[in-house]
């Protein structure tokens, strides 16, 4: 649904504004980069999956935005063919966002269809009673981390080379501003990245938290098949780039008057933005290689080692069998990362209630988390609306006279108006 | 003819990765030991753990699924083929063209991103720890890295690392302000992904402490092998990215006859024993961090990276 | 227009801004009915000096409507109610008489500087006697702000018709539709008021329009 | 000249005066509700004929292209408020909220303003017009106090009161324009004729001009509701029965309107007067960004709805003073919408009173529940008053927020930030209102829906296709403008 949104902006601004002027290019990048980082932010502090998956949304769209944005610095400066680099990264983002944002929505529904729970911290150990639907959301969560063989990583590539052509731009501003996106960018992937291991990794692997997780059935089939569709849509585009870009080119020519050069001729279908010397990926070639070492790595092991497997307790140094709860859970997942940016961005206080010593009950952890951007923003201009409206209330009881009042002092100002004007 | 010459080059390289890794972590630590007053264990020590470990039994956890099985084969083929793209003794390489500096970062966030969900997937806390840690340590040093990785490829003009290279070994490089911050950041984010001293003990399993020995607590035998010899691979490729970007002499360049390539291996294993020595000495003279100051460890790598870039364009003087 | 004729009617054009001073300072009901009376006399005075100046006969039914309804009718119709609503006492203005004494000034000082600009080509007599008009309306707009009382109120509006009509009649030539309609607007004023003022008698006991005020539709 | 337009043009006139004194005499309530409606008919039938063929202009009558529009939109609005005050006045009686003596008073007095607004619109002289404006407001005042409850006669002295200040101040303003152009024409009529002011406006004189203009804005002003002047507005149509409140915000406002409009043509004649329009977009933003704000404390639904139209009526005022062929179509279109709309929902509020009994906000919940036609009819004329997309209003406010953005695009972003302020206000109300399960008691609703759907599906048309003959007319209008 974001999706119309971008679409909305890139026709008014492309198409109906004409061109642009230069500090676009740095108002647009910069508030995708920072959408970027607070959209994962939030997610990582998230606990329910949905909120997490649609918070990550904004992260998505806040690296589309960026791209658009370079698209708009390049085209201030009538850089045609890096705006359509810009444009078409922007573009292929979008697509590949759309194709693992609804696997990873279709996992969540298995999930939630299954357990009938959307918070993490009661689910755990899924993989066992739900093996293809983790696998299925085990590849949206790398696609969406933007790791190599899958195609969140090619968009995103695209956006760093889109980057890097930065220092071709006259303006100072930009020429500061832009690595400085380029930080966001690539600390916002990082970030999705461990919010996506927590993702997977508190919901899917583990042991079973709640009597619920423990008897999750697999989905039907039908909705397993929607999810593998999309999966392989994900390895496609991300071995195959190439023919995506070139599917884009019809779009990219008219918005930005140039083009990225034909992708598909080029030997063993690699991508190049610009130039050969300047930078290219293969999908394809490095795929077929980490099949190929781990083939070849499993075959030497299973050659000369022993192939002897013996299941027995976890060894947890030492520890006897732990209950369920010791787990890691969502909250303590993403705890060090809190404490790293939560204070700063949701200045997250933490208040640990240890009880008395002797007491038995439990010590307890509690985390307040302010929405900043909700606070400074939307409060201000709600308590202004209603500070004005309660001040101008008084005016509807005011007497006969005091309205008279206004009118005769309203006649006084006009005609005094009117004799300084004069 | 030159496509197959280059092929069995790139065969060769990725032989000497794999051969030279487990060396190069040997040497460090029997040099730590004998900085430290001990004999320390033979050089060859890593290989026979490597050995030792193939041979064992593989014991596995109930709880364990098959992300715990498939990770360290996933792991150890990403960090090999990463390591394969960095021109070690020769450049133009047949698949260096396949991927690039921020390709190479990708994939080791790729092996790390399997490595935490190994580490999640037994379900015990140590696991926990490992993994939430090991991706704090990452969120703050993947945008590091990249950002050197912006301050080099701004510079030479492309974000091949053999194309850096070249450009490195170049005339017009000059000596920069911004290069030298760009090599403090990388080493910085060298010691912190590789888990060395001040960020995390490699030799310890003091549970508080630990981040990458955590994750991988409950592996054992060949599964334990490939992902010690990942963690070889990986100290290996991030000194020979610092020497192929900072220290460029001596690597061949293809098509240049048999003899050139022995010169560059030769260099190269100089370099790998030089860059050996530098680790092994600072890991000696410093003391482990504490976890949470690893943040602000990592946060100055990420301020250098972006000041190096934006540096870049002041001491260019264009 | 011999001077002599203008110097007539600015006589009684300010004598009508002297007695709505008048009509301001006064306190009493019954003396500000009478002051009405009076300032009702000189309108209809000076519409009559017009009737002569321009020798337009119909400014004479104007006059003699003027003097008939507002000099007379009126002021005896309002000295019943007040009589018989038994608030013939004082009435305390809401503002001391001193601060809208010199509220009045600054309002005729006003309505003279915004008269100046005007050019000479609309005629001497027209410029002052819109002046004193304006100051007549500003004036009598002025009392309906400063008066508790609905009869006093309703008194100062009639004021402001009063200098209208001033202004109308100091228009030379102005068709006899509008003198129609001021003079219309009067009567009807009149029998609005009347019915209001018996039917607020009937409700509320008193013409206290601060009173009146409790009673509003909607309550704060 | 041909004899039919005559014949319409008097008939126009003729025709509610006629039946203004009939009505007087009628006792029974459903024969003077259906002449009512007959005679609203045929004086729709007279102005539609009045768009195909025009008289000349005479001294006292005049159809120009302008008060035609105006012509027609409040035929139409006074024929559909007759047919819907058949049916309240009907329920009224039963409720016994209104005697049979005063139901002919009803009936008399609602011709009787027909007739003022119609004599408004359609006269060439200067004063006939003020009188025609103040037989409108005494006839509405009247209306308004027929209730006889102490809030309605509070509302009715305060509406007088204020409507004579401005009816007073709106009389002096057109002396002075008489002075001014009986310097340049002589006397007579010709001076006070509206096609003979503005060919030659230009020799008059600016400072008189100016002088007058600015009490005709403030006279006038008051009528049409603009903020300082506006007091009146929201008790008058609180406490009126609501088909007067839906004629008044639907038409006397736009007839006050009107007279400001053909004022500044006048005045923007003359090169050398002072520019009305700075004068007209301070009052008119000053109304939109009050009223707006306004919205949120209401308590009772009919208040409610007479700040919003203050607000639209600051919207056109603002949009005039904007001025351009653009502001203007816009600011004429938006009256025309307006006035359906608003009557549109004050059918609909009129029909909630009756049936809840109440006209309290916090007292009405949960219509769509309890009366669906009456709460989606509801729902739907807030959507439009709202100005949301589907309804014409959006258009028209989109068209000014733009044209606006031309000129000065600080002013088009208070005016959009205002819009959205109202916009939040009259949902949240309309929430309560609408949805939530019903409270309070609620008799079963006998009303005529006729009127309603007849608005809001002209709005509607309005908002998605506008025929071009009457897009070409418009903007002709807004050209004379200028």
């Amino acid at each position: 649904m974001t999706k119309v949104a971008v679409y909305g902006f890139v026709r008014i601004v492309f198409d109906l504004l004409g061109p642009p002027s230069w500090w676009w290019g740095a108002v647009v990048p910069l508030l995708g980069g920072v959408t970027a980082v607070m959209g994962v932010l939030y997610a990582l502090m998230e606990h329910d999956l949905k909120r997490l998956l649609a918070y990550h949304t904004v992260e998505n769209i806040g690296i589309i935005f960026i791209g658009l944005g370079l698209a708009l610095a390049f085209e201030a400066n009538a850089m045609p063919a890096a705006a359509a680099l810009a444009l078409t990264a922007a573009l292929l983002h979008v697509f590949n966002h759309s194709v693992f944002k609804s696997l990873l929505f279709f996992g969540a529904g298995a999930v939630l269809g299954a357990t009938g729970e959307r918070d993490m911290e009661r689910l755990g150990g899924l993989i066992h009673r739900m093996p293809l639907t983790a696998f299925a959301f085990l590849i949206g969560c790398a696609a969406i981390s933007a790791l190599p063989p899958f195609n969140g990583f090619v968009s995103e590539w695209l956006t760093f080379q889109a980057i890097l052509l930065s220092p071709a731009l006259p303006q100072w501003l930009l020429k500061f501003l832009i690595p400085a996106i380029g930080a966001l960018l690539a600390l916002s992937a990082a970030l999705a990245a461990a919010c996506f291991v927590k993702a997977f990794g508190i919901t899917f692997l583990g042991r079973a938290r709640t009597q619920v997780a423990r008897e999750a059935v697999e989905t039907d089939r039908w909705s397993l098949a929607a999810m593998f569709g999309l999966a392989a849509l994900c390895l496609l585009a991300g071995i195959l780039p190439g023919y995506f870009i070139d599917a884009l080119a019809p779009v990219i020519h008219p918005l930005t008057g140039a083009n990225l050069p034909r992708q598909d001729e080029l030997d063993w279908l690699t991508i190049v933005p610009i130039a050969q010397s300047r930078s290219s990926y293969n999908g394809l070639l490095l795929f077929l290689f980490i099949a190929l070492a781990a083939g070849l790595g499993a075959e030497v092991i299973h050659r000369w080692s022993s192939a002897a497997i013996r299941r027995s307790d976890p060894w947890d140094c030492g520890f006897p069998d732990a209950s369920p709860m010791t787990q890691y859970t969502a909250g303590s997942f993403s705890q060090p990362i809190r404490r790293v940016f939560g204070s700063v961005v949701f200045r997250a206080r933490e208040e640990v209630h240890i009880p008395a010593p002797g007491d038995v009950r439990a010590a307890r952890l509690h985390v307040q988390l302010r929405d900043v951007p909700w606070d400074l923003l939307y409060v201000p201009a709600a308590r202004l609306v209603n500070y004005a409206a309660e001040r101008l209330n008084r005016m509807q009881f005011l007497t006969i006279r005091g309205y008279l009042t206004l009118v005769f002092g309203a006649l006084v100002v006009l005609l005094m108006v009117l004799s300084i004007w004069q | 003819m030159a496509v197959i010459l280059d092929a069995i080059v790139q065969l060769g390289e990725m032989l000497v990765v794999l051969v030279l890794a487990p060396l190069l972590a040997g040497y460090v630590r029997t040099l730590k030991a004998r900085l430290l007053g001990r004999r320390g264990p033979p050089l060859v020590q890593p290989y026979r753990d490597l050995l030792r470990l193939l041979r064992k039994e593989v014991v596995l956890a109930h709880g364990a699924s098959w992300v715990f099985r498939v990770a360290p084969y996933l792991v150890f083929a990403t960090t090999w083929v990463a390591a394969a793209l960095v021109p070690t003794f020769a450049t133009g390489l047949v698949i260096s063209y396949a991927a690039d500096m921020i390709a190479i970062v990708a994939l080791l966030g790729s092996a790390r991103f399997m490595l935490a969900l190994a580490g999640l997937d037994v379900g015990t806390s140590f696991g926990g720890i490992g993994s939430s840690r090991e991706m704090m340590i990452a969120s703050l040093a993947e945008p590091a890295m990249l950002m050197v990785v912006f301050t080099l490829s701004l510079l030479a003009g492309s974000t091949q690392l053999s194309s850096i290279a070249a450009f490195m070994q170049g005339p017009d490089v000059g000596l920069r302000v911004s290069l030298a911050l760009a090599l403090v950041a990388l080493v910085m984010v060298a010691i912190a992904e590789n888990a060395r001293i001040p960020v995390d003990n490699p030799a310890t399993h003091l549970e508080l402490t630990m981040v990458h020995e955590a994750m991988i607590l409950e592996y054992s035998g060949r599964h334990l092998a490939l992902i010690e010899a990942a963690s070889f691979v990986k100290l290996l490729l991030y000194v020979s990215v610092i020497a192929c970007a900072f220290a460029p002499w001596g690597i061949a360049v293809s098509g240049q006859g048999f003899a050139a390539y022995l010169l560059g291996l030769a260099a190269y294993v100089a370099k790998l024993a030089a860059g050996g020595f530098l680790l092994a000495v600072f890991e000696t003279s410093i003391a482990k961090m504490r976890v949470f100051r690893v943040s602000d460890f990592l946060g100055a790598a990420l301020m250098l990276g972006l000041l190096a870039t934006l540096l870049l364009f002041v001491s260019r003087g264009t | 227009m011999d001077p002599l004729a203008l110097d007539v009617a600015h006589l009684f054009a300010g004598g009508l801004v002297l007695v709505s001073f008048m009509l301001l300072y006064q306190d009493r009901m019954t003396g500000l009915i009478n002051i009405f009376a009076l300032h009702a006399l000189v309108v209809s005075l000076s519409v009559a000096w017009q009737a002569a100046i321009q020798d337009a006969p119909h400014l004479y039914i104007t006059a003699a409507i003027a003097l008939g309804v507002k000099a007379v009718v009126i002021p005896f119709a309002l000295h019943r109610i007040v009589v018989r609503l038994g608030i013939h006492r004082t009435i305390e203005p809401v503002v001391g008489i001193g601060l809208t004494m010199l509220a009045g000034i600054g309002l005729v000082a006003l309505s003279i500087m915004v008269m100046l600009p005007i050019t000479a080509q609309a005629g001497t007599l027209a410029r002052e006697d819109l002046a004193f008009a304006l100051s007549v309306i500003l004036l009598g707009l002025l009392m309906m702000i400063s008066r508790r009382n609905a009869v006093s109120q309703v008194i100062g509006f009639m004021s402001i018709e009063n200098g209208l009509i001033l202004a109308a009649t100091g228009a030379k030539g102005m068709p006899l539709v509008v003198e129609i309609s001021v003079a219309f607007s009067i009567l009807v004023a009149l029998i609005v008021i009347g019915i209001f003022l018996f039917r607020i008698r009937e409700r509320f006991e008193t013409v206290d329009i601060h009173l009146l005020h409790e009673h509003r539709g909607e309550q704060p | 000249m041909s004899g039919s337009g005559a014949f319409a043009l008097g008939a126009i006139l003729a025709i509610p005066a006629l039946s203004a004194a009939v009505l007087a005499l009628l006792p029974d309530n459903r024969t003077s509700a259906q002449l009512n409606a007959l005679a609203s008919f045929l004086s729709l039938a007279c102005a539609l004929m009045l768009l195909v063929e025009r008289p000349d202009p005479g001294h006292f009558l005049i159809v120009d292209d302008l008060n035609v529009t105006f012509i027609i939109v409040s035929t139409l609005v006074g024929f559909s408020t007759s047919v819907f005050s058949a049916s309240y006045i009907a329920h009224e009686l039963e409720v016994g909220h209104l005697t049979p003596a005063y139901l002919r008073f009803y009936h008399a007095m609602y011709q009787a303003l027909m007739f003022g607004m119609n004599l408004a619109l359609l006269s060439n002289n200067v004063g006939l017009m003020w009188v025609a404006v103040e037989l409108a407001t005494l006839t509405t005042v009247l209306m308004v106090g027929i209730y006889r409850t102490p809030a309605a006669l509070e509302a009715a002295w305060k509406y007088f009161l204020l409507g004579s200040v401005g009816i007073a101040l709106a009389l002096f303003g057109t002396i002075l324009v008489y002075l001014a152009a009986r310097s340049a024409l002589g006397e007579g009529l010709d001076a006070m004729a509206w096609h003979v002011l503005v060919a030659n406006a230009h020799d008059f004189d600016p400072a008189l001009l100016n002088l007058s203009f600015v009490f005709l804005l403030l006279g006038y002003g008051t009528k049409v509701g603009l903020v300082p002047l506006h007091a009146w507005l929201p008790d008058a149509h609180a406490e009126g029965p609501t088909p007067i409140s839906a004629v008044l915000s639907g038409l006397l406002l736009n007839v006050a309107l009107f007279a400001i409009l053909r004022f500044k043509s006048v005045m923007s004649a003359n090169p050398a007067a002072l520019a009305p329009g700075p004068l007209m977009i301070s009052l008119g933003l000053i109304s939109v960004v009050f009223a707006s704000l306004m919205l949120y404390r209401r308590q009772d639904i009919k208040r409610l709805f007479a700040y919003s139209s203050i607000e639209h009526m600051g919207i056109v005022t603002f949009a005039f003073g904007i001025g351009g062929p653009l502001a203007n179509f816009a600011g004429l279109l938006h009256m025309a919408l307006h006035s359906l709309t608003k009557s549109a929902i004050f059918f609909c509020v009129g029909h909630i009173a009756q049936v809840k009994g109440t006209q309290r906000i916090a007292d009405i919940r949960g219509l769509t529940a309890s009366h669906p036609v009456l709460g989606w009819g509801l729902v739907l004329g807030v959507v439009a008053i709202a100005g949301l997309p589907p309804m014409g209003i959006f258009m028209t406010e989109f068209l000014i927020v733009t044209s606006t953005f031309a000129r000065e695009p600080a002013l088009a972003i208070v005016l959009g930030l205002s819009l959205v302020v109202a916009l939040g206000a009259l949902l949240r109300h309309l929430n309560g209102l609408a949805f939530g399960e019903p409270r309070g008691h609620s008799d079963p609703a006998k009303a005529s829906f006729l009127p309603i759907g007849l608005h809001l599906a002209l709005v509607l048309v309005a908002g998605i296709w506008l025929p071009p003959a009457l897009v070409a007319w418009f903007q002709y209008v807004a050209v004379l403008l200028n």
